[in-house]
């Protein structure tokens, strides 16, 4: 039961970083990710980047073996996918402080931009190793948000992590939510800080999938499986989980350090 | 009420219904988690000597009906880190039944004294893995192999040994003869039908693995076969598995000779709520029926012992 | 327009879609009606050498996906009786594929014999019927069984023979093999997956005779899966049985390795029109593929051969 | 996917015929069947006698084996039901002749009830072998339809066959349809003397069933099969066939003369 569907749009979003778009009717919501098949290479987990219309996408980050092929994958190729799968954001938030790491823009953006259609004022905290991997940058403003940066060499705005700019962000402002998906210590970070003020904090969480399904166990997290409980989880479940921010499993299901991936 | 409690063998379980290997199974706390929902008892994934990363996906396709074909490829983190995860199912009151693979008697007997040590209250074999990669043949077709790995088992731990039976078999009750010589407390009965599924876009398996095991609710009459069969053929418990999603399946296999039942595929549905509702279901049903128990309706649909 | 016609060892088919045997397989007219559906050939009932009533009704049980579970218990109207079926197939055009079943290779050879004076264009030996009745094994689950049986019927009939392979084994590549070595000029895979069903209100199995063969859309899988390793494992042409009933499930069994394919459970759904249907739909999506025939696309999706 | 049902009613209607009522919704009309399965015993093509509302039923002659073992059957027991199955009467005419022998008026009844119900005036001839034999013979009465009857013993009506009765009915009336079931010789004789007349007639026929879902061949006849394309057939569909009202298939197949049933 998957549907195989042809790349119908590429689009390089960042040197590391490249957008799909293809045909894949029926709804879908920001915080959702599809199984993605590249045959004859492997099946991944990915946020879908455009949730709505009949066509979707998914932004992927040259990561691993799979994800720096697909880079190279053009138009027409064929891909197969399951889903969506997962639960969604709530976007009932009226000011919402978004704080992306890495390829985290790329389930942040649907949501910030449904959200901003609504009328949500939007502030965008994001993050990257250098100026040009700012992933959606202009796409957070295009749709009215306000974007403060920061970059680990510096290049522009703030140089460092996004952390600093979302902790300044939250003592300087009123937010009645936090949306945010990166590395699990920044997500940490920036949950600890929110939750300190009261502000509650919703991250976008990844783990080893298989099944996508509920069954197979790859993706636990707790007593959560993120496939079916996730990949959206209110801070507050996370923070007493002793793996959130400093373990996950390999494909064997053994307990692995962040610092070992 | 009718009581929900059987014993299989020494093994007593508060209710029939028991968590499938392979299913919420490489976590303690997803274990720990199924258990809390009310299953009689939680069987872990089939562990084997070494870590094992699986195949790669895809590994999982899905049917219309709910049937699943999987070739997840045995991922397990191995003997010597799993340990640790029966404990933290154990240290919240789940009775934790493990499941080890092997190649050979030496092996699951092996494999088998480490798991014990862990507080296990029963071990599942899994004698339906891939033998021989690629040739198509299971560990667990040939009945004299099955009762050597049982009985090797059987010779190094305490607790009662549960054999997988196969269904890709002419004739699976011979298997579970073969396992209830061995020593065998039970035999469970079925693991996944053989299967494949293509991609017909792609002109290839859909699997990354190509061959792979069908569950759920295709196979409930496959599973039904085998117990009904195996039940007749042996003295020992047979534990019923394979598409089971409802109070109504449950039964079915309980009248064909099952004391305790494995569910997995049933868990995408509605996760491990499945098993609350199983038991509730299964209590309810029997009552109208006129059962007082579980055991009272084993085997009840056989005419020699109706 | 892709080409349908397919040659299966000396025998040539106006395109790959057989109606099963036990499907409106009893009498002639029916035969010939299927072919004037559209049929590329059709296969008798297995015929035995005494006429048999079958077992007592019910036969039969139905499934929401539209699988069914059948225990007819072989009913014919014997050798002596049934070529003038045959005949009446005959006479309308039909290419007539003959069936038989029989408890050993002699029979068999006698059975072919007479069934191929009746004009049959090709023989198929059913070989999964019960052996002994009550002990769940089948004649065709040894391959030394197998190459027996074929090569005595290959020694009487100078028409095709085709061996239909059981599902019921740990290993049906080796059994295809074993028709192989004795001289079959294809096998046919699935029969029937072994089944069981019980009614919970009446604490008894639903099928008369107890144990069943399951059909349709369930065992899809299972087909697939044998017509894979058969494909990789013998040189003669394979035909694919097994849940097909639309042509994207044909397509999978071509991809997988058939050259024709066995249609039963499917004739419930809307009767016979499905062979229409099949084989438009089979040349429509060979089309796109870019295939212009059957034959180009067998084995597509094996990746030695793709 | 059978139905198990408690029969809720028993009604002796002749001496070597019963009803059976049962709980069974959904839409059945008259000329369909179902398979009724008597556990233990075997399982059953049966008409229903009662096509509307939720309580459905069968009137049982008793025959062979089973037919006569249900005779018995009480109120309470227990039956597995599957179907309805097959096609119906057309009950568009006006001024229909309903033909009924032995069990056929099981059939028949219900189909004429509804067609009465509607308007259509309804003339039946019934047939038996004596008297107390004439089934549904008030039942006919009651929904306004004229009787003739006819039995073999001569101890009610026309002595002899009823088709004697049906001929001269047709004679000397005009009828826009007739409807007929039982022996299929019967039958054949109605279907001959009213398409002499030009009156189209619709039989209900009987053969051995297994499967009932057009896919074992047990109840082929021509090249149609009972349970699908029946078990109602225009007359001029079965006067070609060379089995028609000559021939049956026993339950191996084979073909059978209808005297030597
Ligand atoms: C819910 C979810 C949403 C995701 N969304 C995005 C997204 O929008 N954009 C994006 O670039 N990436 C996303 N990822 C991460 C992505 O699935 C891959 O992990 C990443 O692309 C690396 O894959 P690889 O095959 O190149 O790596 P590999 O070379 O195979 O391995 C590198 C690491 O990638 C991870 N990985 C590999 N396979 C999987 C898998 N099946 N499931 C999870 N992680 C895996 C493992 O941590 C592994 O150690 C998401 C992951 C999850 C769980
Ligand atoms: C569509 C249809 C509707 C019918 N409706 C009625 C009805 O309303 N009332 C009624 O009394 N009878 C009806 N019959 C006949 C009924 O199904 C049985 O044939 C009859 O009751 C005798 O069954 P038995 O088991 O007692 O006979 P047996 O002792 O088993 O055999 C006697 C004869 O009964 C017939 N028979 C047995 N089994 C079957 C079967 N599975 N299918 C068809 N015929 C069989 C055969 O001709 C057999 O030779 C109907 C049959 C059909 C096909
Ligand atoms: C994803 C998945 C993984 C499985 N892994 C194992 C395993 O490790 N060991 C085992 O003995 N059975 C395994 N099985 C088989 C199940 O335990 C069970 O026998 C089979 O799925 C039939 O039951 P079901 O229809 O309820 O799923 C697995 C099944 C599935 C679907
Ligand atoms: C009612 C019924 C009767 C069958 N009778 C026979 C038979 O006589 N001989 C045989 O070789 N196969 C018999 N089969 C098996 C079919 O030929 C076929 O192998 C099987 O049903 C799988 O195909 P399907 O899923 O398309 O039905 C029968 C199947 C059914 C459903
Ligand atoms: S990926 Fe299998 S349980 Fe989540
Ligand atoms: S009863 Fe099987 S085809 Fe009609």
């Amino acid at each position: 039961m998957r549907t195989v569907v042809r790349v119908t749009e590429r689009v390089v979003e960042t040197p590391s970083t490249v957008t799909l778009r293809f045909p894949y009717p029926g709804p879908a919501a920001p915080g959702q990710f599809v199984m993605i098949w590249f045959p004859g290479d492997d099946e991944l987990p990915m946020s879908l980047s455009y949730t709505e219309g009949a066509s979707k996408g998914v932004t992927i980050k040259a990561m691993g073996t799979t994800s720096r092929n697909v880079q190279e994958l053009a138009v027409g190729a064929t891909v197969g996918l399951r889903g969506p799968y997962g639960n969604r954001f709530d976007l009932s938030a009226r000011r919402v402080l978004v704080v992306g790491g890495g390829s985290g823009a790329a389930v942040l953006a649907p949501a910030a931009e449904r959200a901003a259609a609504q009328g949500t004022r939007v502030t965008v905290a994001l993050g990257a190793t250098q100026s040009a991997e700012l992933l959606f940058r202009h796409r957070f403003e295009e749709m009215g948000a306000r974007v403060e940066v920061a970059t680990d060499d510096g290049s522009e705005g703030t140089k460092g992590f996004v952390t600093s700019v979302a902790e300044r962000l939250l003592t300087a402002e009123r937010f009645d939510a936090v949306w945010t998906c990166g590395p699990e210590i920044m997500m940490q970070k920036v949950a600890v800080a929110a939750g300190a003020l009261g502000v509650p904090v919703f991250c976008s969480v990844e783990r080893h999938m298989k099944c996508a399904l509920g069954l197979c166990d790859a993706c636990a997290l707790g007593p959560y499986h993120v496939c079916v409980d996730g990949p959206v989880f209110p801070a507050e479940r996370l923070l007493p989980l002793a793996e959130f921010g400093r373990s996950h499993r390999d494909p064997s299901g053994r307990r692995v350090p962040f610092g070992a991936r | 009420m009718a009581d929900l409690a059987v014993r299989v063998g020494t093994l007593a379980l508060r209710n029939p219904f028991l968590l499938a290997s392979g299913i919420w199974g490489e976590s303690g706390e997803s274990l720990a988690g199924a258990w809390a929902a009310g299953a009689g008892g939680v069987i872990t994934k089939s562990i084997g000597s070494e870590p094992r990363k699986g195949y790669p996906n895809p590994t999982i396709e899905t049917y219309p009906d709910g049937s699943l074909l999987n070739a997840m490829g045995l991922p397990n983190p191995g003997i010597d880190e799993y340990p640790r995860e029966v404990e933290v199912a154990r240290a919240r009151g789940a009775t934790v039944i493990g499941s080890v693979f092997g190649a050979d008697a030496a092996e699951f007997a092996r494999l088998a004294t480490r798991l014990a040590a862990s507080g296990i209250a029963a071990l599942e074999l899994n004698l339906s893995c891939p033998h021989a990669e690629g040739y198509g043949t299971e560990v667990g077709s040939d009945p004299a192999d099955v009762e050597e790995i049982v009985r090797a088992v059987v010779r190094e731990v305490r607790i009662p040994v549960i054999a997988k039976i196969t269904p890709n078999s002419p004739d699976p009750a011979a298997l579970a003869a073969a396992a209830e010589r061995g020593g065998a407390a039970a035999v469970s009965a079925i693991n996944t039908v053989r299967g494949l599924a293509i991609d017909t876009s792609l002109r290839r398996p859909v699997l990354a693995h190509g061959m792979g095991g069908l569950s759920g609710p295709a196979i409930k009459p496959v599973g039904l076969a085998c117990v009904w069969q195996i039940y007749d053929r042996v003295a020992i418990p047979v534990i019923g598995v394979g598409g089971i999603a409802t109070a109504e399946d449950a039964l079915e296999y309980v009248f064909a000779g099952a004391r305790a039942l494995e569910v997995g595929t049933a868990v995408t549905q509605s996760g491990v709520a499945v098993f609350g509702r199983l038991a509730e279901g299964l209590s309810r049903r029997l009552d109208e029926l006129g059962y007082s128990s579980v055991a009272a309706a084993v085997g009840a649909a056989h005419p020699a012992r109706a």
